[in-house]
């Protein structure tokens, strides 16, 4: 069953290599998207256990990120039909293959308790991606491709060393040499101090730049500026949320060696300057697909704070995965109509979007809001658990700066966003042959929707997946 | 033996200095190539015999001595440009960074809480030496190349480290790494390639159209 | 029963007799013979023997304007107590339902007046809302110091209250509140320096200029009310000013009577000795009878 | 009423669904193709709802039971719970009243056949935005009171841009979207802290907290923050004027006459959660509370748009409320129960008052607007004889909000008054009483302003060709003003049966305080204030009748107006509006700057030249829009680090692990 997980993108990847008509891959894609949704949901309901010597393990985390990762996937399938069809004028089989591959390695990630074998379907997510953010084959995107692809292997080879780091420690403590997390945790005791240490600043960083915490995050406006749509969505919702689980991992770790207390206030500091940054480069921004890409920056940012932070607002953290994957699926599909639509993505060229596209125009609107920690969307539940538990704990200049950040933020955004979906359309602007399809505007409505649903109501199953998930990184005592 | 890998080690660090201070690429890419050889030897002298050893030998030879060389040569000829000019940091001043470095990674590594087994090779030191030459390369040239290059040295690093525990560690991840270091070069190379096409240059500081302005 | 009914008599029959009294003093000070006493009365019947004229532009409100102006005053002078005698309403806090019903008369008259549309009569309206909004707060720092003093929220308690035993123990204080007052009585009932009632410059006029379009029956109904409300206003600041209370009704009725024609008279005494001011200077004179009252207040309660 | 309701079902529960009705009866017109029907039927399902809910509201009023039920959710923030006591029930009555009214407005005022493009919407978010107030007053967890607060805001904005293609609609937009985010951002904090002290998101029970417990005011200076900023109490009040101008005018009657009583309502909340609040909170409420009112109505003397200054005269309104608050809050602190009474009678008094008569004016000025088609006082005039209904409500309106007798609003301002002055035999407090003059002063300010804008806008003649035809409004816009002016009468009148309206809520909040004898002896005065009102009806009546009968002896003609011997008087000389408010501005020069462009005139016969004048935001134009600038420039200096130079941002990387590395060690 686990197994299927990572064979079936695979198979569904050799399928849509071998089909020949652009049209049909959409389809093909989408159907295996949906079957990989279906595993999911048989391997939440009935969990298979650890595989001997455990190296494969889904536990409470892994089902979120797996969970957050496959139902955005499947959206982002569903829209490429409509997209697509608008994109004709190139072949879309790198894409399609480089989705399914890149799913597989996602998966991989999210089931492995290894982290030698993590690491490596992590760097594999990141090369699956590079030719996709090349979709469009332009000098623009070969630069980003370029920046995108150096940064993050050279974050990843960090990441390594920390990998080599710790596994030395084991060594060096003479307990059996392993990369397990379980057998990592059992003798995080003896393990030597200052490897360890070093071990959590390298991979801190790895991760951290494969996540875009600042400033590290140079790559993000150029990759989710100049990609189509949907793979910022996958880039933003997905593969972020992968390396967030990387960490998590660590985390873990950290737990067990009983010296969290640096990890956590590098989170904490790294998360809150990424605030800052997005912060500062949100306002004014005069690409909205850039403006997206600083958004993801700040929300990764609100992640590490919640973690950092602990207690409480692990939970916010863990269900931010779901709300921000979601989200900025929203906002990323219907960015990507309105870029078709007006041809351009510098917001002086777009005006009054919900005139012209009245769903693709109101999507964006509710998605600024959504993201923006407005109920009653779901982010607003993880950012308010985060800056209540914030003050809960006392800690009140985190919790000041966070507000003050997500409110400049806000008004950013506000400045950027509502002049582009509001008034009329300038008469001089650009026409093209898109419309609003239900193809290209369902997804992310649905999307919405769901948004909207998990920030009313959280069915009890997802609650309970989250508590447990939430114990594995409650601070022993 | 373990003696020969010691001054295996140290014409690595030879090496390092060589791709700091030459300015033409084609020197540098075979400095490279030569390197990654001397790695793939090295845990043949390190380590009892095995096929497993063998395996990773005879694929850390291919791919670092022979694939990438060639794929970085293709690009560098496609994109007829010979030498980096004008790099961030003059040639000299990077030298004499790079000695800094690799004096400081010396008495730092003195430092380290390592196994009394690895305590009198340098191992570490050379390791981190090379790691610190690679982030040198990368953030001192402008040009795309000599970056994929400084990125390969970076890799070297971490492997010179990786031979530590090689043992201990499983064959999967050693493979995986390098795997993924065949891999990333593979496709950096394809983009490169793609780059001089698209700008007839491999230098970076032309790539610079995506700015916050 | 009978001070209530006396007092009502006095609030309708004695009013004109001020302005008559007004118009003597001056015409004595220009050394001409003057009208009669009571001219002021002949005027208001001659007017409502007179038939009317309505602007075309005007509408119900314009009619509105002169009745609404009489009947606030009256109810003012319902609340307002004769000398030592209690008016015949009065409850805590009548003396806030006495300032602002000046405020509904002026309302009504204000707009009466634009509603001619006529260039200078909104011009008057506007000069009065400015320079009544102005005087509000002497008046309200004036019943502070009184409520103080008498320990009282209604006019009744506290004006009954001020005697010449008041003067003794809070004399600089009382001394401030009549300078204040009497500059708001003079602005209130537009009388030099403020305003003058009987020029015809139109652009220097502020109450006179605003009925300007009122004729016959109205503008009677006008001429009254504005001496009502001098009446009104005049028998606050004689109650201020001159507090002498004898225990015998009929002895306090009369001195009532006699300090009210005394008011009168020194009233006629400014008017010819002084000159109408600059508009420009009029809020500056204000502003400084509040400032007056606002020490007398600041006075009594430290 | 009640008792015939007592036995049926619970009026709570009669309440809840009456609002969940009004939040969803804009749904069905978003899917009917043709327009008109959806409207009208949000109108009718409205109305209905608001005759339900509005004797279930007065019922919970007056019963001091309060029953809570328990909302089954499924976040992580304990339960949440739902219940309605004297003080939600009172600010609920606005709530259905207004709404109601306002939709019966919009089918006369926004006729869904001419607006196709946003009637929709309007509706839609005008129902979500009233059910959202009505639900926001029964919420008692926080994190659900946000959530209703937040809903309530964006359909608010959402109503303010109906029509966002005008530019100055959609700036007024951002400018209150930032506003109430700020605000909420407050909430947060609020929320949080509150959640520290009790460990619950559940609200506190009255008195159950002391403010001696730490951060007591902290969390009491975030409740005003956030809950200010929604009320418009200086100096948070700069979204207020230009949002309220630009929405459409019935739902402009909504926001000022019911959504900023919510601001309101979350302080009152707040404060009732302490039963002992020092006196520094009364301080900053009441100094907060009196120059909102008197800076609002000097802003709203000074405007030249009719819908600003009825906002401004709001920011007024709202200050005299929170000044009440404060003294009550005052009285509190020194146990002077008769402050407390009369602070607290008085400012929740003129809640009532301020959500009858502002309602009255929004939806006369919108009579107005539909009538002359424009906002600009300057260009209209005598269109008292082209709506003489439409004028005698809006003059009721006038009437009262300067509060003037015998109309509500001196009745509240009444009832401060005798607060104000009830301190002066005391010693402690005695400065309150300087509070009198000044609100006598914001009487008078307010009287200029009103007689402007009436003057200008129904007396006299036209002032330009502008205006399109004028005529009088349709009846479903006038019955809605006619409600609203004949409760404006009826509490002017009969004002002690307001204060009994008024009373269960006094009690709810100070529960351990006794009012009989207070409320008892002030419920006289009332009646003697309703007798002299009575008075001065009869007096006007028979002075009438005098005077018609001597009109009937004389002879009367008509003319045009004396234009003192100038004889070729047009309509364009009259006083306008800038004109007739020029002095007055002019003494308050310092406060409220007035910039006026005027033509250099020069020679004997200078060309024609245009004079033009504009009421500066003070606060927003020379404070915050600056600020903002200032900010841009920064941050577009900051964002030269993304100059996309490959190896510089290699460097950033390594930096950041150089660091992390030292600070590991």
């Amino acid at each position: 069953m686990l197994a299927a997980l990572i064979i079936l993108p695979l198979v569904g990847a050799a399928v849509t290599w071998l089909i020949p008509f652009d049209r049909l891959r959409p389809k093909v894609l989408s159907l295996f998207a949906l079957a990989h949704l279906g595993i999911t949901i048989l391997l939440l309901t009935d969990t298979p256990p650890e595989s001997p010597g455990g190296w494969i393990h889904l536990d409470a985390l892994g089902k979120i990120v797996l969970l957050s990762t496959s139902v955005l996937f499947l959206f982002c399938a569903i829209y490429s039909i409509g997209y697509l069809f608008y994109r004709r004028e190139r072949s879309n089989r790198v894409l399609c293959v480089g989705l399914l591959v890149c799913l597989s390695a996602a998966s991989l990630v999210t089931i492995t308790h290894h982290l030698g074998l993590m690491w490596v379907a992590l760097e594999t997510t990141t090369i699956s991606m590079a030719p996709l953010i090349y979709f469009n084959r332009n000098a623009r995107s070969i630069e980003a491709t370029w920046k995108y692809l150096l940064i993050c292997s050279v974050g990843v080879a960090l990441a390594l060393i920390g990998l080599y780091f710790l596994a030395y420690s084991t060594i060096v403590a003479r307990v059996e040499p392993s990369l397990l997390l379980d057998d990592l945790m059992r003798d995080a005791g003896k393990l030597s101090s200052g490897w360890v240490h070093a071990a959590f600043v390298f991979l801190l960083v790895g991760f951290g730049s494969k996540m875009g915490l600042a400033p590290l995050h140079t790559w993000k406006p150029d990759a989710y500026g100049e990609a189509p749509g949907l793979v910022g969505a996958m880039l933003a919702g997905g593969l972020v949320n992968l390396a967030f689980l990387a960490l998590l991992r660590v985390y873990q770790l950290c737990l067990a060696t009983k010296e969290i207390a640096f990890f956590q206030n590098a989170l904490v500091v790294m998360g809150l300057v990424s605030m800052i940054f997005a912060a500062i480069f949100m306002a004014r921004q005069a690409d909205f697909k850039r403006m997206l890409a600083y958004s993801s920056v700040e929300h990764v940012g609100i992640m590490a704070v919640a973690l950092g932070l602990g207690g409480k607002a692990i939970f916010g953290a863990l269900f931010h995965i779901l709300a921000n994957g979601l989200t900025k699926g929203v906002l990323f599909l219907s960015s990507g109509n309105i870029h078709r639509s007006y041809n351009s993505k510098r917001t002086d060229h777009v005006r009054g979007a919900m005139r012209r596209l009245p769903w693709s125009g109101g999507l964006f609107l509710a998605g600024f809001i959504a993201i923006t920690g407005s109920p009653p969307f779901a982010p607003f539940i993880s950012e308010f658990t985060i800056i209540s538990s914030a003050f809960i704990q006392g800690r009140m200049l985190i919790g000041a700066i966070f507000l003050i950040s997500l409110t400049v933020i806000f008004i950013g955004m506000a400045l950027t966003v509502l002049p582009m979906v509001m008034g009329e359309v300038p008469s001089d602007s650009e026409t093209t042959s898109y419309r609003d399809t239900i193809w290209t505007v369902g997804p992310p409505f649905l999307l919405l929707l769901l948004v909207f649903a998990l920030g009313v109501w959280i069915p009890a199953p997802l609650m309970s997946l989250l508590k447990d998930a939430a114990a594995l990184l409650e601070v022993p005592q | 033996m373990i003696s020969i890998a010691d001054q295996l080690l140290v014409l690595v660090l030879l090496i390092n200095f060589i791709s700091l201070g030459t300015s033409r690429l084609i020197f540098s890419i075979r400095a490279v190539a030569v390197q990654g050889v001397i790695l793939g030897i090295l845990p043949g002298l390190i380590h009892p015999f095995s096929w497993h050893l063998v395996g990773i030998t005879v694929g850390i030879i291919t791919a670092k001595g022979f694939a990438i060389p060639m794929l970085l040569n293709r690009a560098v000829r496609t994109a007829e440009i010979k030498r980096e000019v004008e790099p961030f940091l003059g040639y000299v001043p990077t030298l004499l960074l790079g000695a800094v470095f690799t004096a400081l990674s010396f008495g730092f590594a003195g430092k380290l809480p390592l196994l009394p087994e690895h305590q009198n090779y340098i191992f570490v030191p050379a390791s981190i030496a090379t790691l610190m030459t690679g982030f040198l390369i990368l953030t001192t040239r402008r040009k795309a190349i000599s970056q994929v290059i400084g990125y390969l040295v970076l890799e070297n690093g971490i492997f010179i480290f990786g031979l530590l525990l090689a043992e201990a560690m499983p064959i999967m991840v050693e493979a995986g790494a390098l795997l993924d270091l065949l891999v990333g070069t593979f496709v950096m190379g394809i983009v490169m390639n793609l780059i001089s096409r698209e700008f007839s240059s491999l230098d970076t500081s032309r790539l610079t159209s995506l700015k916050e302005e | 029963m009978t001070n209530s009914i006396i007092h009502i008599f006095l609030a309708i029959v004695m009013p004109p007799l001020l302005l008559g009294v007004i118009g003597k003093t001056k015409a004595a000070f220009a050394g001409r013979v003057g009208a009669p006493f009571l001219q002021p009365y002949y005027d208001i019947f001659r007017l409502l023997q007179k038939g009317s004229v309505f602007s075309t532009t005007t509408s119900w409100i314009f009619r509105a304007g002169p009745i609404v102006a009489l009947a606030t005053t009256a109810i003012a002078g319902l609340l307002i107590p004769f000398g030592a005698h209690p008016s015949p309403i009065s409850f805590n806090g009548d003396m806030i339902l006495y300032a602002y019903l000046f405020a509904l008369g002026r309302f009504f008259t204000m707009a009466a007046a634009l509603d001619t549309g006529s260039s200078f009569e909104g011009m008057g309206s506007a000069r009065e809302a400015t320079y009544s909004c102005l005087a509000e707060p002497t008046l309200f720092f004036t019943l502070i110091t009184l409520s103080r003093l008498s320990g009282s929220y209604s006019l009744s308690g506290m004006l009954s209250n001020v005697s010449a035993g008041a003067w003794l123990y809070a004399g600089p204080s009382l001394l401030l509140l009549i300078g204040g007052m009497f500059i708001v009585l003079l602005a209130e009932n537009c009388r030099i320096p403020f305003d003058d009632p009987n020029t015809h410059l139109e652009l220097t006029m502020i109450h006179e200029v605003m009925v300007l379009d009122h004729s016959g029956p109205a503008f009677a109904i006008i001429q009254y009310a504005a001496s009502l409300k001098l009446f009104v206003l005049g028998a606050f600041f004689v109650q201020l000013a001159l507090p002498f209370a004898t225990g015998k009704s009929s002895m306090d009725w009369g001195i009532f009577v006699i300090s009210m024609l005394f008011l009168a008279i020194v009233i006629g005494v400014v008017e010819s000795v002084m000159a109408r001011l600059r508009l420009v200077r009029v809020p500056q004179l204000l502003v400084a009878a509040t400032i007056l009252a606002a020490f007398s207040t600041l006075l009594v309660i430290r | 009423m009640h008792s015939s309701m007592q036995g049926l079902f619970d009026p709570a529960l009669v309440a809840l669904a009456a609002a969940l009705v009004i939040g969803s009866a804009g749904i069905p017109g978003l899917f009917l193709r043709k327009p008109g029907p959806g409207q009208v039927f949000s109108a009718a399902v409205t109305i209905l709802a608001a005759l339900a809910g509005v004797p279930a509201t007065l019922q919970l009023l007056f019963s001091n039971t309060t029953t809570t039920y328990i909302l089954e959710w499924n976040l992580p923030f304990g339960p949440c719970e739902i219940a309605i006591d004297s003080l939600s029930a009172f600010f609920m009555l606005p709530v259905f009243l207004v709404s109601a009214a306002g939709s019966l407005f919009a089918v006369g005022y926004w006729p869904a056949a001419e607006h196709r493009a946003n009637e929709r919407g309007l509706t839609f978010f005008s129902g979500l935005l009233a059910s959202s107030m009505a639900i926001l007053l029964m919420a008692r967890n926080g994190v659900f009171f946000i959530m209703v607060w937040e809903v309530m805001a964006l359909s608010a904005y959402f109503l303010i841009v109906t029509e966002h293609e005008r530019e100055d609609v959609r700036n007024a937009g951002v400018v209150y979207l930032i506003a109430t985010h700020a605000g909420t951002a407050a909430l947060f904090v609020y929320f949080s802290l509150l959640a520290a002290r009790t460990g619950s998101f559940l609200l506190p029970a009255n008195g159950s907290l002391s403010a001696l417990s730490p951060f007591a005011t902290f969390i009491a200076l975030s409740a005003f923050t956030g809950f200010g900023a929604k009320a418009g109490i200086m100096p948070l009040h700069t979204w207020l004027p230009s949002a309220h101008a630009n929405a459409p005018s019935h739902v402009s009657a909504v926001m000022s006459g019911v959504m900023l009583n919510m601001g309101l309502y979350g302080i009152f909340r707040t404060l009732s959660f302490y039963h002992d609040p020092p006196l520094l909170w009364g301080g900053i409420l009441t100094l907060c509370g009196i120059s909102s009112a008197l800076l609002g109505i000097i802003f709203a003397v000074a405007q030249r748009d009719l819908k600003r200054l009825l906002a401004c005269s709001s920011i007024e309104n709202i200050g005299i409320i929170t000044t009440g608050l404060g003294v009550a809050m005052l009285g509190v602190s020194s146990h002077t129960t008769t402050l407390a009474y009369l602070g607290m009678a008085g400012a929740l008094l003129h809640i009532l008052n301020h959500s009858f008569f502002k309602p009255l004016l929004f939806l006369g000025s919108g009579a107005i607007i539909h009538a002359a088609g424009t906002r600009e006082m300057n260009l209209m005039g005598g269109l008292g004889k082209d709506m003489p209904r439409a004028a005698l409500l809006f003059l009721v309106g006038s009437v009262a909000i300067c509060g003037i007798p015998p109309l509500n609003g001196f009745v509240s301002e009444f009832l401060l008054y005798l607060g104000f002055f009830s301190q002066l035999q005391a010693d402690s407090l005695i400065f309150l009483v300087f509070l009198a003059p000044l609100l006598a002063l914001v009487g008078g300010v307010a009287v200029v302003a009103f007689t402007k804008l009436y003057g200008s806008v129904f007396l006299g003649s036209s002032r330009s060709s502008a205006m399109s035809h004028p005529h009088e409004p349709g009846v479903t816009m006038l019955a809605p003003m006619t409600f609203f002016a004949l409760l404006c009468l009826l509490v002017g009148f009969a004002p002690q049966l307001a204060l009994r309206l008024v009373s269960p809520a006094i009690t709810m909040f100070f529960p351990d305080l006794n009012f009989a004898a207070v409320s008892t002896e002030y419920g006289a005065i009332l009646s003697r204030l309703s007798l002299s009102g009575v008075l001065l009806l009869a007096f006007a009546v028979l002075a009438t009748l005098l005077w018609r009968w001597r009109i009937g002896l004389g002879p009367v003609t008509s003319a045009s107006t004396w234009g003192c011997a100038y004889q070729r008087g047009t309509s364009r000389m009259q006083y306008g509006a800038t004109s007739f408010s020029e002095l007055a501005v002019s003494v308050f020069n310092g406060i409220m700057r007035q910039r006026i462009e005027r033509p250099a005139l020069t020679g004997l016969f200078p060309a024609v030249a245009h004079c033009s004048d504009h009421p500066t935001e003070t606060l927003l134009e020379r404070i915050i829009a600056p600020l903002f600038t200032l900010a841009g420039l920064s941050f577009a200096f900051l964002r030269l680090m993304q100059h996309g130079q490959m190896h510089v941002y290699m460097m950033y990387i390594f930096a950041t692990l150089f660091i992390l590395m030292l600070w590991a060690h």
